[in-house]
């Protein structure tokens, strides 16, 4: 409920704030940003899903976007997900190139038929006649009771079906090249954002550039352990990391950032020197990302030697708005840090970096080096 | 209200009924202020749809009910819960996430649900209620049960595509079903303009062969009277039917404020709807005095209610793993 | 049929209709009679959903469209795909399974598609096609392209609740879209009476200010007249319409054969269908000599159409990962 | 387009054939069977779904079920995939045992809002209050031309979330007591058939008997390389076994049974002993059931020492109709059987089965022993 600011003066590009002479925006605004830009740039761009042009704006990021497109183009829908998902598809099909935005993860259950069985399949089963260039963007949301319904990191049955793309940036950067490169993909591509996210900020250049599939990142280098996290888990293992450098663990840590593709190689060469593995995915382990990371790395390295995995995720059950108890649903700085230094130092004492040290990640920015 | 077919012999009086309608829509009406009161705290710990101005609604159809019959109520679905008699006490624990909230604090308030007194479990998901509401009906006819289900979904829920094959069902196997549309024309801040082709949702309702009835001002006694006497066809195996009420939500969408000044709706509306309020309408069927041992009787209440969330210990953490699987 | 706004010339002709009518339904009816002669070959390497007996409808509505507009079928969808002018020899060298095949193989007799004729693709999942098609009809709408989109679908699809938040979605948007009903009263061998509350279909999809019209034999010149009027109106910003045509599949489900010895409907009811055959009536419009003119041709075309597909090749197993991305 | 037969007596056991003294049962009239125990058992167990009651009866598998319960426990629906599946869950949380039957599995990509956020969330996000025991029959398409839409193994997608059960029976022993299993068990269980599996026969008693949750089994014993299969690529994967016991490779065979719970241990008992797991998939590989139980085994015993791990799948694309392309896309036991021996004997030259012995599996009949 906060009073609302008169609109914006339509933009293509946020201000932001300016820091060591390079623009600092947040994720949020990296996300409207890159909408504007394509809308811009290509006529059949549109942006259409419940509650866009209203004035909370999809928690701010599609913030602008009516003002300076107008209502044919950024637009509300009846409140039907499985529809809606054909018509995007239908207008995919078209030569258009919508994206389709849902506030909340958990409601694209309700677009699986179209999704699965249409959008990922169309090209191939009609023989290469048509395209289905769709963005679907939808939010991870978490923590402060919202629970089991509100919560849902369910990326993994996206990468399972090919035809698909998945895409989850971790930090404002990526969110706005991987967007555009979404947008001007030509095959569908489940864009996954985390509400936790839209307020960090990274330095995101002014001009349009994209953050293409397949290609994962390095965040940080060490020789001990790899840590690959998952959208923003990528954040957490960062803050775990440095838990990790000060009991004198150096953590490798990398974002895949497109998760289908999947940059294997990246982790994989990775792994081939530490030999020690910890996914932390933002979502359920079984059959999850993770699964597939740590297959890949087991099916291309196991037989040269011994190799530690260890899948970090959502514990197993539902997710529970009760304080505590969601407190220990989600892997954290220290649950991944102590993780990781039972496989870099099995021989040591188990170790648990200081509880006060290890709080989520969020405030702490992550604006780069790119 | 004629006191036939009527067991509670209560219900046959027609004070007894002023007191009753009065009683709840000024519980629940008190709870949500009260629950707005403290939601600045930060002791609950759940994002809460407010239904004052909207609780006529759910205390005219529930009134109609009886203990064996079922409601399905919204995430928006304080009042459902609390006028078909789910305990206040486990509904305010489960919104400070206690270990004695309704649902042990693993739902949250859009998770609300008192199998006790028939209160299906609420779903955050709009629509998603209607077809299990819709299954547990099948279920009461297929066991003879009597019970009828009111499956209570806003103007919204009318969009997904569940509700057109609910329906169809539902009329096709005749099912004890009393669908309650609460539409107060929006969705979040959407209104039904930009959501719906026309207006003419009991016309299209009808057209499955269920009586559909349109209430323009949400009027207790008027939709309790007209639920009381479709209950007695129902339950001889007369199929479902379908009431639209509108109505208007006084505060925003979720959490404890107004929206007024964000100006997708006028609080001219507000005021026009104020003058319908539900809870003074009430009121004013009931003597002062009356009125006075109510309202104590309903404070008192709450602040038991809301000592014994605070007092309520939280899960404990190996709570986590418990009731994932039966 | 007045001569009125078409601009394709050769429409003005009331004999140059009839001929095209017959021809359109006397093409199809024969592709699909080779077919099920040709189906206990093995040959054909696909399950086929036979449309003999409802041919009718599509030509009717084809007739009145123009190049174009497209059309949306369903995985019934041969007569569809060939009244709106989808190649012959692609479509039978896709039920082959051949390289040369509409969908190149990969694809099969459920999805033809033409994008060339306009002929959207069709899809196995009973009621999918309906939202894209209107999404491709928003597109023409935004790109101002002045061509509609003709949607077809089964009695079956109208039951999936995507079927109601299209309509919906349509009649808000004003969107170019016929909606037309294959009304065969049976969704593989189960009844209206047991899928439907009531037949009151029209009288629904009118709720969303949509027009609609039943059809209660399905005469070709009668949709097809129906529809050239509609789009008149549509063409300038009138929004969808729908129309239910009531029609009977003489054959089973899938396969070549009949199914009247399943028991499930009258042999009784084909009969009195028979009578209303959409081939012999378009055929009394026609000289025998104009007619065996026709018919060759038409044997012509499908005896080089299956050749075709014959003599081509399957893909090569590298086809196995093309096209899985763009 | 088979003569109808006049419909069977109504019996609770079928008569199948008898061999050896103990007959021997079709999957397909095993399913039936546990089902119509079941029902007598329990008047709150009743079976819908699209067609259920028609005289194909669901490519045989509800055979006689009508005749013996009657319209008001055996019924078909409208097209409805989505709210059908809320009817169920009601009906389940009114105390009743629903079997919601699909001819497809493709077409639960309908019902996923419902079983994912409602069926699987129910007993934890309500505290326990009430239980979900439905039983979800469907049936994995397969071959002659089917295509993209009716050939789907999505079972991972269920795995992947926790509060369903899901079960993939290989064998008509297993379907029978896993059928009863699902239908006793208080929870949602996700129950996976498959087409190609329904004529096959095994040993069946004529008394009900549950083949419980979490258990795998192993089929075969050997000491060079485990192979996992699932659904039907256990029958496949026993062929290759055969074909490898030829060319003097000993290969242990496991068959989950139920892939959530998911009996892990049995299989990493088993990789303990060879370090060499092949995992043969009904579906896509990517956060597949292969990626789950590859993962679990890495993390279980990769530290240990080298391992080699290789998962087989569907390739990654659609399901293509074309038959030289639908042969590419699935695993067969000659693909098996090279990719075990590849892992058995990697000095070895590559081999592969000669093609004749290699064809597909089904008419090769499973009958235990168990
Ligand atoms: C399937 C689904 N889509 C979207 C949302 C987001 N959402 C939450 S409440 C709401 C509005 C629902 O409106 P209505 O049914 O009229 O109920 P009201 O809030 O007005 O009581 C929406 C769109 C959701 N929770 N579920
Ligand atoms: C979503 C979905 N549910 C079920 C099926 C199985 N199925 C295939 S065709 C069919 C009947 C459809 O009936 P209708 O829409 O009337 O079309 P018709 O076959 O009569 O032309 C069904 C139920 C399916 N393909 N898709
Ligand atoms: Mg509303
Ligand atoms: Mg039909």
């Amino acid at each position: 409920m906060s009073t609302p600011k008169p609109p914006p003066t339509p933009k293509l590009a946020w201000p932001g704030r300016v820091e060591d002479g390079r623009r600092v925006l947040k994720y949020v605004d990296a996300l409207s940003e890159a909408v504007a830009l394509e809308m811009a740039r290509d006529e059949n761009v549109f942006l259409f899903g419940l509650d866009v042009d209203d004035h909370k704006a999809i928690q701010g990021s599609t913030r602008g976007l009516l003002d300076r497109f107008g209502p044919a183009r950024v637009f509300t829908t009846p409140l039907s997900e499985d529809a809606m998902t054909g018509v995007a598809i239908g207008a995919a099909m078209a030569g258009m190139r919508p994206i389709h935005v849902h506030i909340r993860m958990d409601f694209l259950m309700l677009c699986m038929n179209q999704l699965v069985n249409i959008a990922a399949k169309a090209r191939y089963m009609y023989g290469g006649q048509i395209k289905v260039p769709l963005v679907v963007r939808t939010i991870i949301g978490k923590s402060w009771g919202q629970g089991a319904q509100h919560s849902q990191g369910l990326h993994s049955m996206f990468m399972h079906v090919p035809g698909l793309k998945v895409c989850a940036p971790s930090n404002a950067h990526d969110a706005k090249g991987a967007l555009i490169a979404a947008i001007r993909d030509d095959n569908p591509v489940v864009f996954v954002e985390h509400r936790l996210l839209y307020a960090t900020e990274a330095f995101v250049a002014e001009a349009p550039y994209v953050v293409a599939p397949g290609r994962a990142r390095v965040c940080r280098f060490g020789r001990d352990v790899t840590i690959v996290g998952v959208s923003n888990m990528v954040v957490e293992a960062l803050r775990a990391a440095d838990l990790l450098k000060e009991a004198g663990v150096a953590a490798e840590v990398i974002d895949p950032i497109w998760l289908a593709p999947l940059d294997s190689d990246t982790i994989v060469e990775s792994v081939r020197r530490t030999r020690k593995l910890v996914i932390v995915d933002n979502g359920w382990s079984m059959c999850g990302a993770g699964a597939e990371i740590a297959a890949r790395v087991a099916e291309a390295c196991a037989g040269e030697g011994p190799l530690q995995i260890q899948r970090l995720g959502f514990a197993p059950t539902p997710c529970p708005p009760s304080p505590p108890l969601e407190a220990a649903f989600y892997p954290n700085p220290a649950t991944i840090a102590a993780a990781a230094y039972k496989l870099a130092r099995p021989d040591a004492p188990a170790w648990m970096p200081d509880a006060a040290k290890a709080e989520l990640a969020y405030q702490l920015q992550f604006k780069g080096p790119f | 209200m004629p006191a036939k077919a009527k067991s509670t012999p209560k219900k046959a009086v027609k004070s007894g009924a002023s007191l009753r309608l009065y009683r709840s829509l000024r519980r629940i009406r008190r709870v949500e202020e009260e629950i707005a009161r403290l939601y600045p705290s930060d002791k609950i710990k759940s994002p809460v749809h407010l239904s004052i101005g909207q609780e006529g609604i759910a205390v005219g159809v529930c009134d109609a009910l009886e203990a064996r019959d079922a409601v399905s109520g919204t995430y928006r679905g304080h009042a459902t819960y609390l006028a078909k008699g789910g305990s206040l006490a486990a509904m305010m624990a489960e919104l400070y996430g206690k270990d004695t909230g309704c649902a042990r604090g693993k739902g949250g308030s859009m998770h609300l649900i008192d199998m006790e007194a028939k209160v299906l479990g609420t779903s955050a998901v709009v629509g998603t209620t209607v077809p299990v509401a819709v299954g547990y009906a099948l279920a009461q006819k297929r066991l003879k049960t009597g019970a009828v289900v009111a499956c209570f979904l806003g103007d919204g829920a009318t969009e997904e595509g569940c509700f057109a094959e609910s329906l169809n069902f539902a009329a096709l196997h005749k099912l004890p079903v009393v669908f309650v549309c609460e539409n107060n024309g929006f969705a979040i801040h959407e209104p039904l303009s930009k959501r719906w082709a026309t207006d003419r949702l009991c016309a299209r309702v009808a057209t499955y062969g269920i009586p559909a009835k349109r209430f323009a001002d949400s009027d207790t006694a008027a939709i309790r009277k007209h639920v009381e006497r479709a209950l007695l066809k129902m339950r001889k195996g007369g199929g479902p039917i379908f009431i639209e009420c509108l109505t208007w939500r006084w505060r925003e969408h979720v959490g404890p404020g107004e929206d007024y000044d964000a100006g997708f709706r006028s609080k001219a509306m507000l005021a026009k709807w104020q003058k319908k309020d539900p809870v003074a309408k009430a009121a004013k069927a009931v003597s002062a005095k009356q009125r006075a041992a109510i309202d104590a009787e309903i404070e008192a209440e709450i602040a038991a209610a809301i000592a014994f969330a605070e007092a309520s210990p939280f899960p404990s953490p190996e709570e986590l793993g418990t009731d994932v699987y039966a």
